[in-house]
């Protein structure tokens, strides 16, 4: 019971910056954007909020100076793929290879070589905040977390309305879906698609300021270590919906909250067959569902507005 | 009468071709206004420019007598330009009622009020008799029904001039009936009509008056009291265009193709086949007749291989088809036009050349060491001498065919497809959205193939066309067939009832 | 203007490193360091001499595989994100034979060659099954498996064949090493990749086949309704580029590397994905882009050695390539760049 | 503020490929290569600063590429071997095949490798190569004591980052002498089994890894996984403070890190320093080359660091026993 507890704890933290990586995505996506750069976008984000809530001391600052990062590079990928209607796959590796090396760049330009290693205070939990301590798991289930957690799941509910309940929201699927169509009636196709990378932008550094004022308090070139594929998959795995992308998000953390379990309680095993849990059970599950749904018809398009 | 919409010197040019050229139209209230022209006359071209998808060139467009700019679709929506695109501008994963509702300005709120909505769409498409169905996704729907929730889009986003882009290519003569009547119960609300159709009998049944495009400019406007079709014809491509009458044959040779009680996803109304006994015999052409979304489709693929039946047998030149599969088929000698150009006929990133010899690579003609040589000038003279032959016009054979207009895509089709004399010819749709001149040609190519001892296979939504040219004509309603009749006075009466599934 | 677009097309990338090395001086100047000194090393150690020559293109081996292997996919529509997978499955297999088979020499290197091009086949033809008969996006799966491969080439040199006190795997022996090319470090691996790449243009220009697979990549159901096998040709690109990339893996590990170790190939599939892109899917353009990334790397060590510009730079310069690049050859094919470019070779005409 | 640590090497010949020597710079240079990044509170950190230390007290100048990939390893030596470098300064095992490769093509360029194998020095032809050695058991042991006299709960954890030999040799030391002290305190003291993160900078799993060891009891953390400890040192202090009194300690290494985190009673501190420092004597005096380097507390390259004072004072004195026996030998028999 305990250890199940406890993985379901691990679960929950594990998945909570997959779970703004994947919206980054899933918002992306719907405007008929793939990107394959998130990896980058939170490695800039990651790197941003960290300076900044160390040099601020508010990890709060930190995320939105990771947002803003975020929006900052991620317009590049907007530029080249709305307006200069360049490959999205090709730019999104663009953008990963670009970022973390800015990322690596400033933080040697920053603090110099052989520093000592930086830590910086993470942002409180809510519990804390409240002065409540207590090992109840329901407690620290819903109280222990910090609040970008709520702020995720948040925002995963906000996707689910806007995405079904609203005209915004409906308009902004069709430019995903049929982008000329959209346009016939109105809708501002390239303003939806720069508003998508503008979220997109946010939400992933967010992820990856999420890492360094969240999660470790240090930072380390590479520390989103294939998160941003990670919410790729989930994004298709959960079939392009917010509910969807939340399961998946929490599927992965759970995957990786075990391989970690797992590899403590050692069966002499070599550790990296534990460690490929995650990535085998994508493989495996995406097989099992098959294809039924594919994703927004023009993802991956180029939208050409003179062009038939 | 007043004139609603002025059109003054409006150029539009792609790159350094003039689509359109010092344009002048002028739309009266509550008139059905025609464009007739050729394929790529620059009818589409000019109604883009005005609800504000293409910006002109040059030239002003007027609308009550002002001045006004159109730079946004939605611009145009505001100003009451409302349009029905040539190519369905709906989305597929949604239901009839996201797309009618799709980027709304009409109403507040961040929600949708769903059950508002709907009431205000039902008002609507009584007043107008559009049948639609809310909930359906478009996908499920057939192309009729999709044409009248385009209309109806249009409608509910308060059109005062309605732009209907070729929207019969894909009717039936009934259900072109039925949008007739819609406009004429727009107009009669001094609602203001631009009818795009190659047709030229709607155009002389719709129209009130009719401006005729030729290579962008416009040739003269006329009033469709003072003319007639053939005058319209010859002023649209500029030459006289003599009427045509094709020989119908009674006999025909051996079955080509056998089809005993093919069934293919039997359930399925729209996409399904249930219990087909069709033959095709050398030297005739069967015309299927019937609404499109009946399981023509799904005919095609079967006779072409593309879809294996789930029941019934198919004999092929007397021997029975054991394998479906496409190549198999063209092994058979078995030639298909399919149903949509672009998608199923063409690689439209590749030239003329390549598209020209696409089936024919392998062959010890194209290329040497069992196709590990390619010869590729064997392969560049072919196709020049396929361009002399079917009239393809393009830039150089080099040119990319998603660049070429339709008709001449199709004419790359056909040299394709007819070349080497075929046993069967499966072609779907071969004349949609093609204009008189090309539907001309592609006609007297089937007809010359059949009078070679091919079998033809015609599907069309075109009634007039399946009367003009088949020899047997088969009607088809919801995957069965319904009857079939002689092509030589054919029963139009009983024909039309059973298209309707009577 | 035929000829203006094929030159444009060339002009594009040029103009977008030089852009890119503008800034990338810049920066350096921000930093204190004189760029033109940079640069300088920078040439110097890519190509200064004869041996730095030969470090170059021994860098750029492995690139022209997983090049290759993206290029061979994407000419299928096959968007092949695995070539890192693939080359170190190949590598894997490809170490097991030389170091647990016994056969030393000629023999040996056929072998593993074979052995490595088969093993990343095989692992590539995983996505391939999955994407024809599963209907799923390969590229998700091909990176899931990238990350496979890279844990268990991890068990490989940690657990299976490990040799010694680092994990790391036991070296190829020294007859079963791929031999140098006039004393220099770039190996008859190089050879082999030039050969590849050969094959892959003549594969995909001049025979029929390759034909109909880039018909295939262009159009899937128009080259189902004309009859092409096109589930076998997608596997087949997945296999092919596959096996491109596991040849390149055993390339790498007998002739630079000789053991699995932490970090052997890593990034080597998308960097080959970048630069088959850059050269515009061309195989032949794609070798001479490999090349030149592989001279961006290794001239940027000895900058950073004599500069003191950390290596961050020259990743910024690399990517400020790419970034112009694509961005620079979308541009070129928008509508309205062509009439602008239409527009001043009108004025030229008329001027002249 | 840049990486060059503010050494001018702009006035250098590039284009000279002789040795430092005769290059008519008086002045030696050391150069570093490292797969990690030198700011990650760990290996990189403390392997950069002991050859600054070395160097400061030599006047040597000191260069360094860190975040290099095993692709240029190679490259990168060859590099600063063709700029005149006199000392090449590789601080881990993994850079054997590359600096043997170096060492054969720049006779005289000295190559230092820190973990270096025993038997390297001997496999390089020109005899310029230097394995340095700390003893991975003894550096076990340091640590292993400490934990042994501080567990409560009878429970300690090691974590590691890649299956090193030394890692393993560390991990065998600190489990058996942590065991021993157990024993002579009146208590049975075992060690959960090692965990590698797979890499050295995995921060995150390094927080999971402490974590998902807490729930299982223990009570006394050391490691050898450089960001991935620095990791567990939050998630442990993130428990401290959760429970309200610091009761769950780690055991830092290889330089002393006492203060850096709470939970820190104490490190086993390694003087890389004076062994890069014993490499520069010999270039210096011409005699490099050929030899194993051992770094043990006998010869006082490994010690004890500083200990907090959440360790009592009967408790110090007690663990400054163990270490003297483990100076002269007697530790364990
Ligand atoms: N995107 C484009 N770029 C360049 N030229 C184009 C493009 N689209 C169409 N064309 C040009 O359009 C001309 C004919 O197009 P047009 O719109 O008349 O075809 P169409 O008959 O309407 O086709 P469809 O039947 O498919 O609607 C061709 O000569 C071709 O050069
Ligand atoms: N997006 C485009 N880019 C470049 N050229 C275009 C484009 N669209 C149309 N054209 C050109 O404009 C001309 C007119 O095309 P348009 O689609 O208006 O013809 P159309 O009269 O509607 O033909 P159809 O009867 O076949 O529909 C074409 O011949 C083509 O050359
Ligand atoms: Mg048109
Ligand atoms: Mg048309």
């Amino acid at each position: 019971m305990e250890f199940v507890m406890n993985i379901i704890l691990s679960s929950v933290r594990m998945a909570t910056p997959l779970i703004f990586l994947a919206l980054a995505e899933l918002y992306s996506q719907r405007a008929g954007l793939v990107h394959i750069g998130l990896e980058g976008l939170a490695s800039i984000g990651s790197l941003v909020g960290f300076l900044v809530s160390l040099i601020t001391g508010s990890p709060m600052l930190g995320v939105l100076a990771g947002a803003a990062v975020g929006i900052l590079v991620n317009m590049i990928f907007a530029y080249a793929t709305v307006t200069l209607c360049a490959e999205q796959i090709v730019y999104g590796m663009a953008i990963n290879i670009f970022a973390p090396a800015l990322a690596a760049f400033i933080y040697r330009v920053y603090f110099g070589a052989g520093s000592e290693l930086v830590q910086v205070g993470l942002m409180n939990t809510l519990s804390s905040s409240l002065g409540i301590t207590s090992d109840n798991f329901l407690v620290r289930l819903l109280l222990d977390q910090t609040p970008m957690v709520y702020l995720a799941y948040g925002l995963v509910i906000f996707t689910v309305i806007y995405f079904n309940r609203t005209k915004s929201g409906l308009n902004y699927k069709a430019v995903g879906e049929y982008p000329k169509a959209a346009a016939t009636l109105g809708i501002n196709v390239i303003g939806v698609k720069y508003a998508a990378c503008v979220i997109c932008g946010a939400l992933a550094g967010i992820g990856g300021a999420y890492l360094t004022t969240c999660y470790a308090n240090t930072y380390v070139d590479g520390n989103v270590a294939g998160r941003g594929f990670i919410a790729l998959a989930a994004v298709i795995f959960g079939r392009w919906s917010g509910a969807g992308v939340l399961l998946a998000c929490l599927f992965f953390g759970f995957c990786d909250a075990l391989q970690i379990r797992l590899q403590v309680g050692s069966f002499g095993v070599p550790y990296q067959f534990f460690q490929m849990i995650p990535y085998i059970a994508t493989v495996v599950v995406l097989a099992g569902i098959g294809m039924k749904k594919a994703g927004p018809k023009s993802s991956g398009k180029p939208y050409l507005k003179e062009e038939r | 009468m007043d004139e609603l919409l002025r059109m003054e010197h409006v150029s539009k040019r792609f790159g350094d071709f003039y689509a359109n050229r010092d344009i002048n139209l002028s739309v009266r209230k509550g008139e059905v206004h025609t464009l007739l022209g050729e394929n790529g006359a620059g009818k589409s071209t000019l109604m883009n420019v005005l609800i504000g998808l293409y910006q002109p060139t040059e030239g002003k467009i007027f609308l009550n007598g002002k001045e006004v700019r159109i730079d946004s679709p939605a611009q145009a929506v505001k100003l009451g330009i409302g349009m029905v695109h040539q190519h369905f501008m709906l989305v597929e994963a949604m239901t009839v009622f996201e797309n009618i509702i799709l980027g709304d300005r009409n109403t507040k709120g961040i929600f949708i009020d769903k059950e508002a909505r709907k009431k205000e769409i039902l008002d609507l498409a009584e007043r107008y008799g559009l049948d639609v169905e809310l909930d359906r996704p478009i996908t499920e729907i057939a192309v009729g029904a999709q044409q009248r929730v385009e209309i109806l889009k249009t409608l509910y986003r308060g059109a005062e001039l309605l732009i209907l882009d070729e929207p019969t290519a894909a009717l039936t003569d009934i259900e072109v009936e039925g949008l007739f009547q819609i406009i004429h119960k727009l107009t009669e609300e001094g609602k203001s009509v631009i009818f795009i159709s190659h047709k030229m009998r709607e155009v002389l049944q719709i129209s009130d008056r009719i401006t005729i495009l030729r290579t962008g400019e416009v040739i003269t406007t006329l009033d469709r009291s003072e003319t007639d079709g053939q005058e319209l014809a010859n002023l649209m491509i500029g030459r006289e265009l003599a009427p045509s009458h094709y020989g119908k044959v009674e006999e025909p040779g051996d079955p080509v193709i056998q089809m005993r009680s093919v069934d293919y996803h039997k359930e399925s109304k729209h996409a399904g086949l249930s219990g087909v006994s069709l033959t095709v015999g050398r030297g005739e052409i069967v015309g299927i007749a019937g609404v499109d979304g009946n399981g023509q489709s799904q005919l095609a693929q079967v006779v072409t291989g593309v879809l294996t039946p789930d029941g019934g047998e198919v004999d092929m030149k007397g021997s029975k088809v054991a394998q479906f599969t496409p190549n198999g088929f063209i092994l058979e000698n078995v030639s298909h036009i399919p149903e949509d150009r672009n998608k199923m006929g063409l690689i439209g990133n590749m030239s003329v050349k390549d598209n020209i010899v696409l089936k024919a690579t392998d062959s010890p003609e194209f290329s040497s060491a069992k196709g590990y040589f390619l010869k590729k000038k064997a392969i560049r003279d072919y196709a020049l001498k396929m361009q002399e032959k079917y009239d393809i016009r393009c830039t150089s054979v080099e040119q990319e065919t998603r660049n070429l207009s339709g008709g001449n895509q199709q004419k790359v089709i056909l040299a394709r497809e007819l070349e080497g004399s075929p046993d069967l010819l499966v072609a779907v749709h071969p004349t949609r959205g093609l204009d008189i001149g090309a539907t001309r040609f592609v006609h007297d190519t089937m007809i010359e193939a059949r009078d070679k001892g091919c079998g033809v296979l015609l599907i069309s939504a075109d009634f007039d066309e399946i009367l003009e040219v088949s020899d047997r004509i088969v009607v088809m309603f919801e995957g069965q067939i319904m009857g079939v009749f002689s092509g030589k006075n054919p029963p139009i009466e009983e024909i039309s009832l059973a298209m309707a599934g009577k | 203007m035929k000829n203006s677009g094929k030159l444009v097309s060339f002009l594009v990338p040029i103009i977008s490193i030089l852009l890119a090395f503008v800034i990338g001086c810049i920066i350096m100047a921000v930093l204190g360091a004189n760029p033109f000194v940079a640069l300088e090393s920078l040439w110097i150690g890519a190509f200064g001499s004869l041996r730095n020559v030969g470090t170059t293109l021994a860098r750029s081996t492995p690139l022209i595989f997983t090049s290759l292997c993206a290029c061979f996919a994407y000419r299928c529509g096959v968007f092949n994100l695995g070539g890192e997978g693939q080359f170190l499955m190949g590598s894997i297999v490809c170490c097991y034979i030389a170091t647990q088979s016994g056969i030393e020499g000629l023999p040996a290197i056929l072998l593993c060659l074979v052995g490595g091009a088969v093993a990343g086949g095989l692992w590539s033809l995983i996505s391939g099954l999955l994407k024809v008969y599963r209907g799923q996006n390969e590229m998700i799966i091909t990176i899931m498996l990238n990350y496979v491969a890279t844990l268990f080439m991890g068990v490989v040199y940690t657990d299976w064949l490990r040799d010694g006190s680092v994990p790391q795997t036991q070296a190829v022996p020294e007859a079963t090493q791929l031999s140098r090319l006039f004393g220099l470090r770039v190996t008859s691996a190089f050879v082999i990749a030039l050969a590849v790449g050969l094959l892959v243009y003549y594969f995909l220009f001049y025979t029929s086949k390759g034909f109909q697979l880039r018909a295939v990549g262009l159009n899937m159901t128009a080259a189902e309704f004309n009859g092409f096998a096109v589930k076998k040709y997608i596997l087949m690109s997945f296999i092919v580029s596959g096996a491109i990339a596991g040849l390149g893996g055993s390339a790498e590990l007998l002739g630079t590397q000789f053991r699995l170790i932490n970090g052997f190939g890593n990034g080597y599939g998308f960097d080959g994905v970048a630069m088959a892109l850059i050269g515009q899917l061309h195989p032949l353009a794609t070798i001479v882009v490999a090349i030149f990334f592989a001279a961006l790397r290794v001239g940027s060590t000895t900058m950073q050695a004599a500069t003191g510009v950390p290596t961050s730079v020259s990743d910024i310069i690399q990517a400020l390539v790419i970034v112009f690049t694509v961005a620079g050859l979308a541009m070129v094919k928008l509508p309205g760049f062509k009439a602008f470019l239409g527009r001043l070779t009108e004025r030229r005409k008329e001027a002249a | 503020a840049c990486g060059g640590s503010g050494t001018d090497t702009s006035g250098t010949d590039t284009s000279s490929g002789e040795t430092g020597e005769d290059s008519g710079d008086s002045s030696y240079r050391v150069a570093m290569i490292c797969d990690s990044s030198i700011s990650d509170g760990g290996w990189g950190m403390s392997c950069y600063n002991a050859m600054v230390d070395a160097a400061a007290e030599r006047g040597w100048a000191t260069e360094v590429s860190d975040s290099i990939a095993q692709s240029a390893y190679y490259d990168t030596i060859i590099s600063y071997c063709d700029l005149g470098y006199d000392l090449i300064y590789a601080p881990g095992n993994q850079y054997t095949d590359a600096v043997l490769q170096a060492a054969e093509e720049f006779p005289d360029v000295a190559f230092a490798l820190l973990n270096g194998g025993e038997d390297t020095p001997a496999k390089a032809v020109n005899g310029n190569v230097t394995s340095l050695l700390p003893n991975a058991q003894q550096v076990g042991w340091i640590a292993g004591a400490l934990a042994g006299l501080m567990t409560k709960s009878g429970t300690v954890a090691f974590i590691g980052a890649m299956e090193l030999d030394t890692t393993l040799g560390k991990y065998n030391g600190f489990k058996e002498a942590a065991a021993y002290v157990g024993q002579q305190e009146g208590k049975t003291v075992s060690t959960l089994d090692v965990v590698y993160s797979g890499d050295f900078s995995a921060a995150d799993k390094g927080i999971e890894f402490a974590k998902a060891m807490i729930d299982q009891g223990a009570d006394v953390f050391f490691g050898d996984a450089s960001a991935v400890d620095s990791g567990a040192r939050q998630a442990i202090d993130e428990a401290n403070a959760a429970s309200g009194s610091v009761s769950i300690y780690d055991i830092a290494q290889p330089s002393d890190l006492l203060g850096q985190n709470e939970c820190i009673i104490g490190s086993q501190v390694t003087d890389n320093a004076s062994l890069v420092g014993l490499c520069m004597e010999a270039v210096e005096d011409g005699s490099f080359g050929g030899e194993v380097i051992y770094g043990t507390l006998q010869n006082g390259a490994l010690s004890a660091g500083a200990l907090s004072d959440l360790v009592p004072a009967d408790v110090q004195e007690k663990y400054q026993g163990y270490l003297d026996q483990m100076v002269d030998g007697s530790f364990m028999q």
